[in-house]
């Protein structure tokens, strides 16, 4: 339906087009006059009536036209009682901040009991958008023409077609030229021409897949043939970059599997603590991040890079809380550790509930983090999980340094193969346990972090997660960062390689049947380790 | 990693028809042989070509260094350890390499640890009933009964170990010493034909050692004996045979005074003996 | 936060408590002595000055606690402002509020202890199917009444409850009609949370997919996730894959609440766009919203039977109210709300028609029973313990609320057996004189199914 | 156990008859389950004594938690096994039991189908699959009842424990058993009504499940049960056998050098313990109504644990004091304090575990102590490092 109504705007756009290009424009003064009539003429109940003063406002050559649009579109082109039309700048809350629809100042606020929106209906919803793309193809901005652009692809028809060939000559855009040639050797294919076929070979668009897909049955044997060999090379192609689609998602899941278990890995492999409240702990992360973006509001990327920080802090004081109110009396019963700690988890999830929320919060995604990195039209890779997987590198990378470089490390592998002998050295075990166990609960933190950018921020957060990081951890070997690593990548990707022929549940029972074999097979995981946690 | 293979898988099975235990056969030579053992931790030697031989009803002392393969040598008689390549035999019936521990410990070989190691929470008494020789498959253990003369049995042996007056405490409270006789009092529950003993006397008073010196050649000639000792005295006071172990083979056998007297010995071990001995 | 149902509810089980402190070791009987005491003091409280109990069974902690909450607010609300009204039959509410906790068994002891022990006169509450399920054979048992504000999957009408959440019929039907005739979808992706409500409002779509407008097989792509699934990259890549056959695609989405997030965030990421493939929920509204970073959502569809950018004053004032109440400027309103509010309503109404609080009386009152619903029409009570209900399709816009794109021009009435299951198709419920049945079957007249006996029998005999 | 093995030359079944412990355990269960009765039968509603009907069934629930619980203690208290997956062997249980309950509904669904249950009928199944076939068999589903449960714990010990997995791993593959067993329930395919579980039972034996007779009944009988499970835990625990498990959990491999098979001696009792979850399970869910994959959840494993720990590890009647302590002080929080209850039951567990590190049996126990100061009184409680 829309390219019956992009092929119609269009020519009527380049008939105004031509048009205006002669005539003077007039003074701004009647200009308005003419606009407000425009817009006043929307402000009907018949759609079609509203479509005609759509088209209307095309024709006219104001160059606000387009913006006019978008208001409506967004329907936040709004009537007053008086009937007078303005443009509503926010319509959350009761009352809400208006401008002049011609002008554009602020015209204060306004009670959302005395606007009502310009209603459109589907149709003219369409319309608008063709109405804009087609307007957008001769805008000066280069970001709105690439958009338009891509939207053409199997949108063309011959009306279209001749226009197209001008604007890809008038074009200096190389992707807009890419885009739209395309645009055109698809429509070449669908009206069998060879030399589109071969235009396409090797795209990997979908649009440009299935217009070759349709010709290969098409009457003409050559196109046919050409168009098959064509096809044979872009399935080709397409099963490699599925692959490499799979791997990433894989190892995306992995890296998000290696952050929620590599703090345990040490508060429960190295101190040998069953920290129950380690997802809670996460879950203070993630709240911290939500904190930082309410305390910054418009600016989420910063918020974020503050919340790694903050997060850390947040959760490895909780853990310090934890370690000297709760943990330190347990020493060497590590199966009261579990209870306890099992009992803080529960009281984290109500504080929470009842301190701040039992809804979820929403934790904006800055703009440097969402959509994805378009490798090829087949392949794009998301940008926010690509983050957290170098980010989950990172985390590591530090708290290997850490622990094999450092002295707290040193210390603290003292203190696990031998506590009284450590001792007797000269080494505070006690205050290393609390630094093991700050640092533990502070990897939480920033695996909460990380997680907010992909999941639900809220009292369950933690639930959801726990399980999984103690079975990645005993299945690396508890006490053995590079096995959480290993364990948890390679979990990943099994998970996303089961699931497309085996579905989500079915995959995830895989994996659990997986591990229990395996440790049956390997009773000490991974890479197994010597040492007090080991012995379990 | 299928699940079919691991359960075809060879070692640690439940061998559910494993030998019932069929009377050792020492009419031809010894109760143990011990032929090319050899056993390397990940590079590291513990046992070299070890070639030894105890006959029935012998009382055999082994000293050796720190390292030398005392321990190890135990392990692998008892099953705990798999060496990489030789035999062990225990008379000329059993091969003791493809037994579990169990198993070798029901056909008759009794261990006492270097570390004294009895079950803590259970009484003295509890611990001596374990260890007795009987039926040990589940339900004859679920159903067993207290009888007049397993009674007996184990107040003789409360007797000998001299701990009657504690039978009822746990082995937790016991002193090290103690312990130690506890243990060995185990071992005569089990009424083995081959007793490993690591390190009988460490912790002990001058009359305890005495009174396990004469426990230990009271065995002898009923049951074989291992001893494996540090204390010089203690060895000097029972040994009849002394095997020198140094790194992980064989450094020389013989009566205590051929062994001392052999240069080799004296150079490796007799030479620090004063720190040895302390 | 502490209002008075509280203290009442509190006052009755601290006395037991402070009771038998003593005993306390031998919990069994020290228990046995509680809950006596606790029930004299319960008695002790009806002698007195004898309010009428309302029930709230909401899980306030747990999974769920995070959509249910909010409606034990609700109901709660609608309590207060009854009372400042001057009460029902010169009598006040008072609310008994108690946490099943998100654990099914829990809801069936909790909904036990109300009618038992608290002898409240009406409930309201549950949201999950299972913990329906759970509740349903105790509230029959002792013959409560239960108001359900949620959304189902319908096959199912009993006698002590009234559903006034939408049923298939009214809502994924007109929603997948409307996805057709205005948007001209021709291919369909069903994606859910694996679970009895998706499987059964897909089911019924695959039907009437096929059946009105003879979508192919090979159109049709239902999958099923875990609850609270968290990696969505393969299904979202699935699904634009699925979108690229040069066919117009919409998903319809019944993905379970905490699943949403993480599923929207993936389908923003991997740039999904509305205008290409247009998502429609069934279970994604404002509440589940606030969650989310609406910015790259803005186009996706939900369907409901009330949104709070609803325009109408009556909807204004609900909002004005629920502001108030919860003293959250951000505080938004949503579908079960609105339930709970017609639910509660219809109940009061009920009860001054019927001039007592009994429940029988009450279930017959109700029916025919009609009350303003929030967008601006009315709400009726049918035999079939449903009600009627307008179908609304509202597109997400980057400030967290729904605009309005279409809206059925009538109200729909809900069916509790679907005609596109071949087991319920000649099912119907009524519960008024003569018929009073819950499945009652036009086929052979009676009560009790018994339509897939013959299948039943074909069945056997092979 | 404060008589000595020497005199324990009876019969090993009736042995635990001679325990003081056995005897005020079973004088406390007859107690109350005859006051509960009596204060349910013979005293009129409007007494403030009388026990409702709800309470009753309240208490049969907490019941059969008593019995998951023992079941629980045997592996871990004297077996040093810490299972985080016992919730499986209890829901199995519940499972068979719901089964049979639902067969016996008959055609009295809302779909009035005479054989497939309603969820069948409503997911378009034409028969009945084959796990489903003679679950119409009393005598088969209560057989089941047990022998599920005691297979899942044969075939997964039998790995485990060949193979020597011990400690933390095998508590987390326990947790990974339970935790697989959830989803797979979870999904519909499976045939076990999915999410929604199986529920809306008549009848049970043919006495009709919603009302107040055969609540009593149910109650009685899981007291019973309980009854029987205690004894035959204690008679294991004071046999031979028991003493061989208890040095198995503290000194494993001394006890496979006194010629021990020590995993078979593992596995006996692990199914033994599994069975008996199995039949909390199937007396549990006539009770509560409903059997759903959520039984299996291991946060629902961890809390058995947790009110083992807090009744007392390694006493069974510790056990039981903390399963009806826990679930008590569930359902009165949550009545009490709605909002807040979470908090009490988190404070409980953290106070417990760091002031009463034995449980409240370990409270009784040194009072009793205090009491009579005998040194002949031992220690019963494990070390650390079987955990």
């Amino acid at each position: 339906m829309r390219r019956f109504l992009s092929l119609g705007l269009l020519c009527l756009l380049l008939l105004s087009i031509t048009v205006t290009s002669q005539a003077q424009t007039s003074s701004t003064a009647n200009a308005d006059a003419a606009a407000l009539e425009l817009l006043e003429a929307l402000n009907v109940k018949s759609y079609s009536a509203k479509g005609d003063a759509i088209t209307a406002i095309l024709q006219s050559d104001d160059e606000r036209a387009r913006d006019w649009l978008q208001a409506l579109l967004d329907g936040r082109l709004q009537s007053t009682d008086d009937g007078r039309i303005v443009l509503v700048l926010d319509n959350s809350g009761r009352e809400w901040p208006v401008a002049d629809v011609l002008t554009g100042e602020a015209l204060g606020q306004m009670s959302r009991r005395d606007l009502d929106r310009i209603g459109i209906n589907n149709a003219l919803r369409n319309q608008l958008r063709s109405a804009i793309a087609v307007v957008d193809l001769y805008s000066p901005n280069i970001e709105r023409r690439r958009h338009s652009a891509e939207r053409l692809l199997g949108e063309v028809d011959e009306t279209l077609a001749e226009p197209l060939s001008e604007l890809i000559a008038g074009e200096q855009d190389s992707q807009v030229v890419r885009r739209l040639s395309q645009a055109l050797a698809i429509y070449q294919v669908e009206s069998g021409e060879l030399a589109g076929v071969e235009a396409l070979r090797g795209s990997l668009h979908p649009r440009a897949r299935v217009a070759l897909s349709r010709a290969v049955n098409g009457d003409d044997p050559i196109v046919a043939d050409a168009a098959a060999s064509a096809l044979g090379s872009i399935e080709q192609n397409l099963k490699i970059n599925r692959g490499l689609e799979t791997l990433y998602f894989g190892l995306s899941l992995g890296s998000v599997l290696v952050l929620a278990a590599i703090g345990l890995a040490i508060t429960f492999g190295v101190m040998g603590v069953i920290n129950m409240a380690h997802g809670e702990l996460m879950m203070l992360g993630a709240y911290t991040t939500w904190g930082m973006q309410q305390l910054l509001p418009g600016q989420p990327g910063l918020a974020l890079i503050l919340a790694i920080p903050a997060g850390f802090m947040v959760a490895a004081l909780a853990g310090i809380a934890i370690e000297r109110g709760v943990i330190q009396f347990l020493k060497g019963r590590p199966l009261e550790t579990l209870l306890a700690t099992f009992g803080i988890s529960l009281i984290l999830q109500q504080l929470v509930r009842t301190v701040i929320s039992p809804l979820n919060r929403t934790v904006i995604t800055p703009e440097w983090m969402s959509g994805s990195l378009v490798i090829n039209d087949a392949l794009s890779l998301t940008l926010n999980r690509m983050v957290v997987l170098g980010f989950a590198l990172v985390v590591f990378a530090a708290l290997m340094l850490i622990m094999r470089r450092t002295r707290l490390g040193l210390d603290v592998r003292a203190v696990t193969q031998n506590r009284a002998m450590a001792r007797s050295m000269g080494i505070r075990a006690t205050r290393v346990d609390i630094m093991t166990f700050a640092l533990g609960s502070g990897v939480a933190g920033l695996a909460g972090v990380a997680l907010s950018q992909l999941t639900n921020v809220g009292p369950n957060l933690g639930q959801n997660y726990i399980i999984d990081s103690f079975m990645v951890v005993v299945f690396g070997g508890v006490g053995n960062l590079w096995g959480t690593l290993v364990a948890g990548l390679s979990l990943g990707i099994i998970n996303q390689v089961l699931e497309p022929w085996a579905g989500a549940v079915l995959a995830k029972i895989i994996v659990l049947v997986f591990i229990i074999l395996f440790i049956q097979k390997r009773p000490r995981g991974l890479f197994p380790q010597k040492g007090r946690a080991a012995e379990g | 990693m299928s699940l079919l293979q691991s359960l075809t898988q060879r070692d640690r099975v439940f061998d559910f028809m494993a030998p019932q235990d069929s009377p050792v056969d020492v009419r031809h030579g010894p109760i143990l042989y011990m032929e090319d053992v050899t056993v390397s931790f990940d590079g590291f030697k513990a046992i070299n070509n070890l070639n030894l031989t105890i006959d029935d009803g012998e009382l055999r002392c082994i000293i050796g260094p720190n390292g030398a393969g005392k321990t190890t040598m135990m392990d692998i008689i008892t099953g705990k350890t798999r060496p990489n390549s030789g035999s062990v035999w225990f008379g000329s019936r059993h091969n003791l390499l493809n037994m579990n521990e169990p198993d070798i410990a029901s056909l008759g070989i009794g261990r006492k640890f270097q570390k004294p190691t009895v079950f803590e929470v259970l009484s003295v008494f509890e611990n001596l009933e374990l260890a007795m020789s009987a039926d040990k498959r589940i339900f004859p253990t679920l159903t067993a009964r207290m009888t007049g003369e397993i009674k007996d049995r184990i107040d003789e042996v409360l007797e000998t170990i001299g701990l009657t007056a504690l039978r009822h405490q746990p082995a937790g409270i016991l002193s090290h010493g103690q312990k130690q006789w506890l243990e060995i009092g185990m071992l005569l529950m089990q009424r083995p034909r081959l007793l490993l003993v690591d390190e009988p006397v460490a912790g002990m008073t001058e009359q305890e050692m005495e009174r396990t010196a004469e426990l230990l050649t009271g065995l002898a000639g009923k049951q074989s004996v291992v001893v494996v000792e540090h204390d010089m005295g203690f060895v000097r006071s029972i040994a009849r045979q002394v095997t020198v172990l140094h790194q992980g083979s064989v450094l020389a056998e013989g009566t205590m005074d051929q062994v001392s007297s052999d240069p080799k010995v004296i150079e490796v071990y007799l030479g620090a003996d004063d720190d040895e001995a302390a | 936060m502490i209002t008075l149902p509280y203290n009442t509810s509190a006052r009755s089980t601290h006395l037991s408590a402070t009771r038998s402190p003593g005993r306390f070791a031998l919990a069994l009987l020290a228990a046995a002595v509680m809950g006596a005491s606790a029930q004299a003091i319960a008695q002790d409280a009806d002698q007195s000055e004898d309010p009428i109990k309302v029930g709230i069974l909401h899980s306030l902690s747990g999974t769920m606690a995070i959509s249910e909450t909010v409606l034990k607010d609700t109901v709660e609300m609608l309590i207060e402002q009854q009372n400042e009204a001057g009460g029902l039959l010169g009598r006040q509410l008072e609310a008994v509020v108690v946490d099943p906790a998100s654990n099914w068994p829990l809801f069936a002891e909790r909904a036990r202890e109300l009618l038992a022990q608290e002898e409240v006169d009406v409930i309201f509450g549950n949201w999950t199917s299972v913990s329906r399920k759970a509740v349903l054979p105790v509230v029959e048992e002792l013959n409560g009444l239960l108001f359900y504000p949620v959304q189902y999957e319908g096959e199912e009408s009993s006698e002590n409850v009234f559903y006034t959440g939408a049923a298939p019929n009214q809502q994924a039907i007109p929603a997948v009609e409307y996805l057709i005739n205005e948007v001209g979808i021709e291919r369909f992706a069903l994606i859910g949370t694996d679970y009895v409500y998706p499987r059964t409002t897909n089911r019924i779509l695959e039907a009437f997919l096929k059946d009105e407008y003879g979508i192919a097989d090979e159109d049709i792509m239902v999958n099923y996730t875990p609850f609270g699934h968290s990696d969505w990259q393969n299904i979202v890549s699935e699904l634009s894959r699925f979108g690229e056959e040069g066919k117009r695609t919409a998903v319809i989405s019944t993905i379970n609440g905490d699943a949403n997030v993480p599923f929207y965030t993936e389908l923003a990421n991997q740039g999904i766009d509305a205008a290409d493939i247009p998502v429609i929920a069934f279970s994604v509204g404002e509440q589940e919203l606030t969650g989310i970073d609406t910015g790259p959502l803005v186009g996706h569809l939900a369907a409901w039977n009330y949104f709070m950018s609803v325009d109408n004053d009556d909807n204004y004032d609900f909002i004005d109210a629920w502001i108030d109440y919860t003293g959250d400027e951000e505080a938004v309103t949503n579908d079960p709300m609105e339930a709970h509010y017609i639910g509660f309503n219809m109940w009061a109404e009920a009860v001054r028609k019927a001039g007592t609080t009994d429940v029988d009386s009450v279930k017959d009152a109700i029916i025919g029973v009609t009350v303003p619903n929030l967008s601006g029409g009315y709400a009726a009570m049918m035999p079939n313990h449903h009600i009627t209900k307008p179908v609304l399709i509202g597109e997400i816009q980057d400030n967290g609320q729904f605009d309005i794109v279409w809206q059925t021009p009538s109200t729909v009435t809900g069916d509790a057996w679907s005609d596109y299951l071949p087991g319920s198709r000649d099912l119907i419920a009524d519960w008024r004189k003569p018929i009073e049945c819950g499945n009652f079957n036009v086929v052979n007249g009676s009560c009790g199914g018994s339509t897939a006996v013959e299948e039943a029998e074909a069945a056997l005999a092979e | 156990m404060s008589l000595t093995t020497e005199s324990s030359t009876n019969f090993w079944l009736t042995r635990p008859f001679s325990e003081r412990s056995t005897q005020i355990f079973l004088g406390v269960l007859v107690a109350a389950l005859a006051l509960v009765t009596l204060l349910h039968v013979a005293i009129p509603p409007e007494n403030p004594l009388h026990i409702g009907a709800y309470t009753v069934n309240l208490f049969g629930k907490y019941l059969s938690y008593a019995l998951l619980a023992v079941a629980v203690d045997l592996v871990w208290g004297y077996l040093g096994i810490l299972s985080l997956g016992h919730g499986a062997f209890f829901a199995i249980g519940g499972y068979a039991m719901g089964m049979y309950l639902m067969r016996q509904i008959g055609d009295r669904g809302t779909y009035g189908h005479p054989v497939l249950p309603d969820f069948m009928v409503f997911l378009n199944w034409d028969s009945l699959p084959w796990f489903w076939q003679g679950f119409d068999m009393a005598w088969f589903a209560f057989a089941m009842v047990l022998l599920a449960p005691g297979l899942l714990a044969l075939v997964f010990g039998f790995l485990a424990f060949r193979s020597r997995v011990t400690g933390v791993y095998l508590s987390i593959i326990t947790q990974a058993l339970t935790f697989a067993l959830m989803l797979a329930f979870f999904r519909n395919e499976m045939g076990f009504g999915g999410n929604n579980g199986l529920t809306d039972f008549r009848e049970l034996l043919g006495y009709n499940l919603r009302n107040n007779d055969t609540r009593l009944g149910l109650f009685i009988a899981t007291g019973v049960a309980l009854a029987l499970g205690y004894i035959l835990c204690r008679a294991i625990v004071t046999s031979k056998l028991g003493r061989v498990s208890i040095a198995t959990r503290d000194a494993e491999a001394r006890t496979r050098f006194l010629g021990y098979r020590v995993e078979r001696f593992q596995l006996f009792v692990f199914v033994v313990s599994a069975m008996l979850a199995g039949l909390a399970g199937a007396l549990y869910v006539p009770q509560v109504g409903i059997i759903n994959p959520s039984e299996f959840s291991p946060i629902f494993s961890i809390e058995i644990v947790l009110w083992v720990a807090l009744g007392g590890r390694a006493t069974l009647y510790g056990a039981v004091i903390g399963a009806i302590l826990v679930n008590y002080a569930k359902t009165f929080f949550t009545g009490v304090m709605p909002d807040a209850w979470l908090f009490a039951l988190g404070a409980m567990f953290v106070l417990v575990t760091v002031f009463l590190p034995k449980g409240v049996a370990g409270l009784f126990r040194h009072i009793k102590r205090r009491k009579r100061d005998d040194n002949s009184a031992k220690p019963t409680a494990p070390k650390e490092a079987s955990a």
